[in-house]
């Protein structure tokens, strides 16, 4: 297979970009997508090249324009709409939960919203406490919703396309974070499954469960110690909602230990969710206490070394599992 | 002169592209002038200036990416020399954790009412009609399991074949359970001293030097001062010798530094000392901020970290941040010991064996107790002149004790 | 206080300093620091002990007699006056 | 507390009140016009100082960030100081502010210390906001400047808020908000107008029209472009300024403070004015013509009160030049206050989560 080297930044734009060549509903609206480029330049030339009736920029009301792309989906469009960041999401909320994630129950099956809202979302860049958020949970406790995560350059490349064939609305959390990051990905990477966790690494002796942010960290960890003589399976959860907890569950049985690591605070995170599913399933397959590396409950603060320590770094993951494997 | 930097204009900013220069050399610029464009991933963006002054040269050429930091330009201020100093970055987040995360002690103590194992555990003992109460339990708050299960069962087998020594065999392998849980990852140690001293052997030209050093004044005033002190509070010779380092890497700071590609001078001085292990291998914890306490201050440093150490203790903190290693293999007999650099170390300490040999002092010889000192410096960071300043730095330093 | 009592001390506080050793096959006359592969620290410490379980004072000019368990036996039993 | 105290210290009677307040009021402020008497262009000038401080202080700030001494976001104000220093001069001190991200200029016009700003910026302990907030987030409650909103439009419902209080406290005050044209287009814009007419709050309401969300142009979005007319949807009293002349900010913010403590009402003040920096510091500009950037500079409220208070004469070019080293030696130690601040320990993440924890 031919690889090609791609920033994740890239590797988003031509995701959009392939979805807006498909399918002549597709069109893109959300706050300086056009004229700016996009905030983080992801979809920088696009208005140039679709015009604006199929970039649109928006003026800075969430709701308004979420409510807007809601609208246009149950009219037949398959409008993606960007909120910039996570962390204006919830001027949005209101739309995306009362309306987006009900309509299609309360109108008994008749009315079904296939719109995908993109958020690039997460830590990293000093931006203080309100631009800095991990909020995958709060959406992925809604049902209705689907929530994808893309941790990786071949999702941030295909998961789009996947989710505009959704029926229902799909949040997808990109990360900021990685935007510049280069990464090989095959030539014609096109289209990614959203149903399916995913192993990114095999290993026998203890099972990683993570996404977003946490998987190249996770990766990294596991890289190193593995030259300790430690495997660690690393699964990238990639749909926070609804969950694929097979790829998890066998993993477990397999390893019999469990750690979880994500940015988002603990008390409520993804983690919780995924060991309540581990010990309600293969109990009896644990032989060490599960584990979670979450973000440090605290509003996030500006400073570098305060925002490096609030969420789990590739060093704390190194010592926890060496913890657990007694070492 | 001023040095004219590619700007970070944000915090996602890498590098960007030169694309022209606005200016050329001996144009004049003031603040606000633009003096070139430069390609970024968000576009083509006007470089500023916050100097006056005179383009003196311009070091980029047209179409060339670099990454933010890299020297540009230089511009000869105007009239009066300010001095600009450019201090760096306050916050490094750039020095990885290089030390082994120690495990905590796990209690060893049995809990009486209510035996503990993990489900796993518990299921293979069922299954195999194993009375799982009389295991020693090595997991986590010594519960029992997968491997403590599976070892009980094989022993319930093993002893049935050979008749004799059945209780000292059983006492034998509790006793090789525990052991193999109490010792420090003697393995994982070994591993990390391997992989540290192999990437140093690898990448690092070393240059070593030795100095012979008289230590009666030293140790002279060594047992003076101990004579006045409880048992308790007496100081090692050691301690005084990591004092000495100390102090000449404030007179020598070339060697308290990290190799970067460049020499990058550390401002605090944290010495690592080399605590050999009984099993083997090494822990490396670090002083910090050395030249800044007493002699008195070091040793009950020692007296803390030694024992910790041993007992795997330690903070992650207090093994990291280290700006220069000093080993002290002298006592276990050998003369003099030549260290392998740590990296991104520069030099490394060896202290030898303090022992008396005739020495000449002002014509005269006599017997004095002498101390091999050695330095191995990495020759990409420092020349041999700077680590032979620094050894005739310690010289004088223990020539001088009472000043320490 | 009985010979065997401070006996059992010394070995003892060897023991803690060197857990992996036997500090009761020592020949009587052998170097404890070699023998046992203690280093000044360990030495220091081992002194301290010594010190403070039996209650007296052991000053640095005195630390050559605590080089075998003979020598050491010797010096112990009369600073206690047993 | 403070509420029930004062109604007890006030007595029962409401009438009463009614009637005993403008009094106190009345002797109040003859008290401070008499505090006030100062010599001839004295006012003029300190508003001219204030207005180059922003300037020069917003470029220190850009340097200090190419510098990487400042991360984050970085939004200056520069252009845009005649509306800053126009309105805040109608304010008393006791009144509240609340802005944007965009704030340093009404920090500095809030009389906030540039060095407890710069040190702020650097993420530094000394910071007004203990460095925790960066420069999107300046509080300090002392000088009654509450931020450093970054969410746009957020803070809007907050000024109603605190208006209310202030109202339902019979305190003499005005809550006064700073924000973008940008922000006029949220929801959160129209929640708060309304609220405020409807509770008849004292807000002054302060749209600083700079032409641009972000990077895109007025005309993308807002369907009806005369900001202030939005007012009239709330029966709220507007009025639209050009915001590039002290002057004319100067007294229509006088006449709104006037307005709204006649009338117990609140008033919309639109600024027109335009900032000649990027949006943030990473900015290609590829929005807006270069030419129409010029063509703004020529408006330069700096420069042009320069000239009306020479022509005035009621200042002088070597009055000029002393002001300008004075900024500096100012910004100067602002930048070395910061340089020399201390980060704070790792240990203390967890602090300031919630009130009254122990550090």
């Amino acid at each position: 297979m031919e690889m090609v080297k791609m920033t994740y930044r890239e590797a988003l734009k031509q995701g959009i970009r392939e979805a807006l060549l498909n399918d002549e509903r597709v069109f893109l609206m959300g706050e300086d997508v056009g004229h700016y480029g996009g905030a983080f330049a992801v979809s920088k030339g696009l208005l140039q090249e679709f015009g604006a009736e199929r970039i649109m920029d928006v003026p800075l009301s969430e709701s308004g324009f979420v409510g807007a792309g809601i609208g246009a989906a149950m009219a037949g469009m398959k409008p993606i709409v960007e909120v910039m960041t996570v962390n204006f999401s919830l001027l949005a909320m209101d739309q995306i939960i009362n309306n987006a994630a009900t309509l299609l129950h309360m109108s008994g099956g008749q009315l079904n919203v296939p719109l995908v809202i993109r958020m690039g979302c997460g830590i990293g860049r000093q931006l203080a406490a309100q631009h800095s958020h991990s909020w995958e949970p709060y959406f992925a406790h809604v049902p209705g919703l689907v929530v994808l995560s893309a941790g990786t350059h071949e999702d941030a490349r295909g998961m789009l396309l996947t989710a505009l064939k959704s029926p229902d609305p799909v949040i997808l959390f990109e990360y900021t974070f990685m935007l510049n990051m280069e990464k090989e990905i095959a030539s014609d990477a096109g289209a990614m499954d959203i149903t399916k966790a995913k192993v990114r690494r095999d290993g026998k002796d203890i099972t990683l469960i993570t996404y977003g942010n946490g998987v190249y960290k996770s990766l990294e960890a596991a890289e190193e110690l593995s030259s300790q003589g430690i495997e660690v399976e690393v699964i990238d959860l990639r749909i926070l909602r609804p969950m694929d907890e097979e790829t998890f569950l066998a993993s477990v049985a397999k390893t019999h230990r469990a750690l979880v690591v994500e940015d988002a605070w603990r008390s409520g995170g993804m983690a919780a969710e995924v060991f309540s599913r581990i010990i309600e399933k293969v109990f009896f397959e644990l032989d060490a206490p599960l584990q979670r590396l979450c973000g440090v409950e605290v509003p996030i603060p500006y400073p570098r070394h305060l925002e490096e320590a609030s969420v789990p770094q590739s060093q704390d993951i190194v010592s926890t599992i060496r913890k657990m494997m007694g070492l | 002169m001023i040095e004219f930097k590619m700007p970070s204009l944000g915090a996602d900013m890498e590098d960007g592209t030169l694309v022209e220069w606005r200016k050329k050399p001996g144009d004049q610029v003031k603040r606000g002038d633009i003096l070139a464009d430069v390609d970024t991933q968000k576009g083509l963006i006007e470089i500023e200036v916050f100097d006056e002054g005179v383009i003196d040269t311009l070091l980029l050429e047209e179409g060339v990416k670099v990454p933010v930091g890299t020297i540009m330009a230089i511009i000869r201020p105007l009239g009066e020399v300010t001095e600009e100093k450019d201090i760096p970055s306050a916050i490094s987040s750039e020095e990885p954790e290089k030390s082994e995360e120690v495990p905590a002690k796990t209690s060893e103590e049995k809990e009486e009412r209510r035996v503990k194992i993990t489900p796993l555990a518990k299921r293979i003992a069922l299954e195999n009609n194993l009375d799982y109460s009389v295991i020693n339990g090595t997991g986590p708050e010594g519960a029992i399991v997968k491997k403590d299960v599976e070892k009980a069962l094989a022993e319930a087998v093993g002893p049935s074949k050979e008749m004799g020594g059945f209780t000292e065999k059983a006492d034998e392998a509790i006793v090789e359970v525990k052991k193999e849980h109490k010792t420090p990852p003697i393995k994982a140690i070994r591993t990390a001293v391997a992989a540290a001293m192999s990437k140093s052997n690898r990448e690092i030209p070393h240059y070593y030097l030795e100095k012979k050093i008289d230590m009666t004044r030293a140790l002279e005033w060594l047992t003076e001062t101990n004579s006045g002190l409880p048992v308790q509070k007496r100081i090692l010779p050691a301690a005084l010798f990591i004092k000495s380092v100390a102090s000449s890497l404030v007179d020598v700071p070339e060697l308290n530094a990290e190799w970067e590609d460049e020499l990058v001078i550390k401002n605090e001085i944290n010495i690592g000392f080399v605590v050999s292990l009984r099993s083997g291998g090494i822990v490396v914890p670090s002083l910090k901020n050395a030249d800044l306490k007493s002699v008195g201050e070091i040793m009950e440093w020692l007296n803390d970290i030694i024992p910790r150490s041993r007992s795997f203790n330690l903070r992650s903190s207090e093994l990291s941040g280290s700006t220069v290693t000093i080993t002290n293999l002298g006592e276990g007999g050998a003369d003099k010991v030549f260290g392998i650099v740590y990296p991104p170390q520069v030099a490394i300490i060896g202290l030898g064996s303090v022992a008396e040999e005739p020495f000449a002092k002002k014509g005269m010889v006599g017997i004095h107790p002498m101390l091999y000192v050695t330095l191995s410096g990495d020759h990409r960071a420092t020349d041999g002149l700077v680590g032979s300043r620094f050894l005739a730095a310690m010289d004088k330093h223990l020539q001088n004790p009472q000043a320490l | 206080m009985q010979e065997e009592e401070i006996k059992s001390i010394v070995l003892h506080s060897l023991k803690q300093i060197a857990p992996d050793t036997k500090p009761e096959q020592l020949g009587w006359e052998e170097n404890m620091r070699e023998a046992l592969n203690i280093d000044s620290f360990d030495a220091l410490q081992f002194i301290v002990a010594l010190s403070e379980k039996l209650d007296i004072d052991i000053p640095e000019k005195d630390y050559g007699h605590t080089a075998t368990m003979k020598s050491l036996m010797a010096y112990l039993k009369k600073k206690k006056q047993v | 507390m403070v509420f029930l105290r004062a109604e007890g210290f006030l007595g029962a009677s409401l009438e009463w009140d009614k009637e005993w307040l403008p009094q106190i009021y009345k002797i109040h402020m003859e008290k401070r016009a008499k505090e006030k008497k100062v010599s001839p262009g004295e006012q003029e000038r300190h508003l001219l100082y204030q207005m180059m401080l922003i300037r020069r202080f917003e470029e220190k700030s850009a340097e200090q960030y190419t510098k990487e001494k400042i991360r984050g976001f970085l939004h200056l104000y520069i252009g845009e100081e005649a509306v800053a220093v126009g309105v805040t001069q109608a304010l008393s001190d006791e009144d509240y502010v609340l802005s944007t991200y965009r704030e340093h200029g009404h920090a500095l016009a809030k009389n906030m210390d540039s060095g407890a700003i710069m040190a702020e910026m650097y993420g530094k302990l000394e910071g007004c906001s203990k460095g925790r907030g960066g420069s999107m987030h300046l509080f300090d409650a002392n000088i009654n400047f509450y931020g450093g909103n970054a969410i746009v439009a957020g803070h809007l419902p907050m000024d109603v808020g605190m208006a209310l209080a202030s109202k339902k406290q019979q305190k003499n005050i005005i809550t006064c908000c700073f924000f973008g044209e940008g922000a006029a287009a949220e929801g959160e814009f129209h929640e708060a107008m309304n609220l405020a007419a409807l509770w008849q709050v004292p807000v002054l309401f302060v749209c600083e029209n700079n032409l641009y969300a972000m990077g895109t142009a007025l005309k993308y979005t807002h369907a009806m472009q005369d900001l202030e007319k939005k007012g009239g949807a709330y029966e709220i009293e507007a009025y639209a300024v050009d915001g590039m002349d002290l002057i004319a900010v100067s007294k229509a913010a006088n006449d709104a403070v006037k307005y709204i403590k006649t009338n117990n009402r609140p008033y919309f003040l639109v600024c027109n004015t335009y900032r000649f920096r990027p949006h943030s510091m990473f900015d290609a500009e590829l929005y807006r013509d270069k030419k129409e950037v010029e063509e703004w500079k020529k408006k330069d409220p700096i420069p042009k009160y320069q000239q009306h208070l020479i022509n005035k004469k009621l200042l002088s070019k070597k009055q000029i030049d002393e002001m300008e080293k004075q900024i500096e030696a100012e910004i100067k130690k602002a930048v070395i206050f910061a340089d020399e601040g201390s980060w704070e320990p790792i240990e203390d993440l967890t602090k300031f989560v919630y009130s009254g924890q122990k550090a």
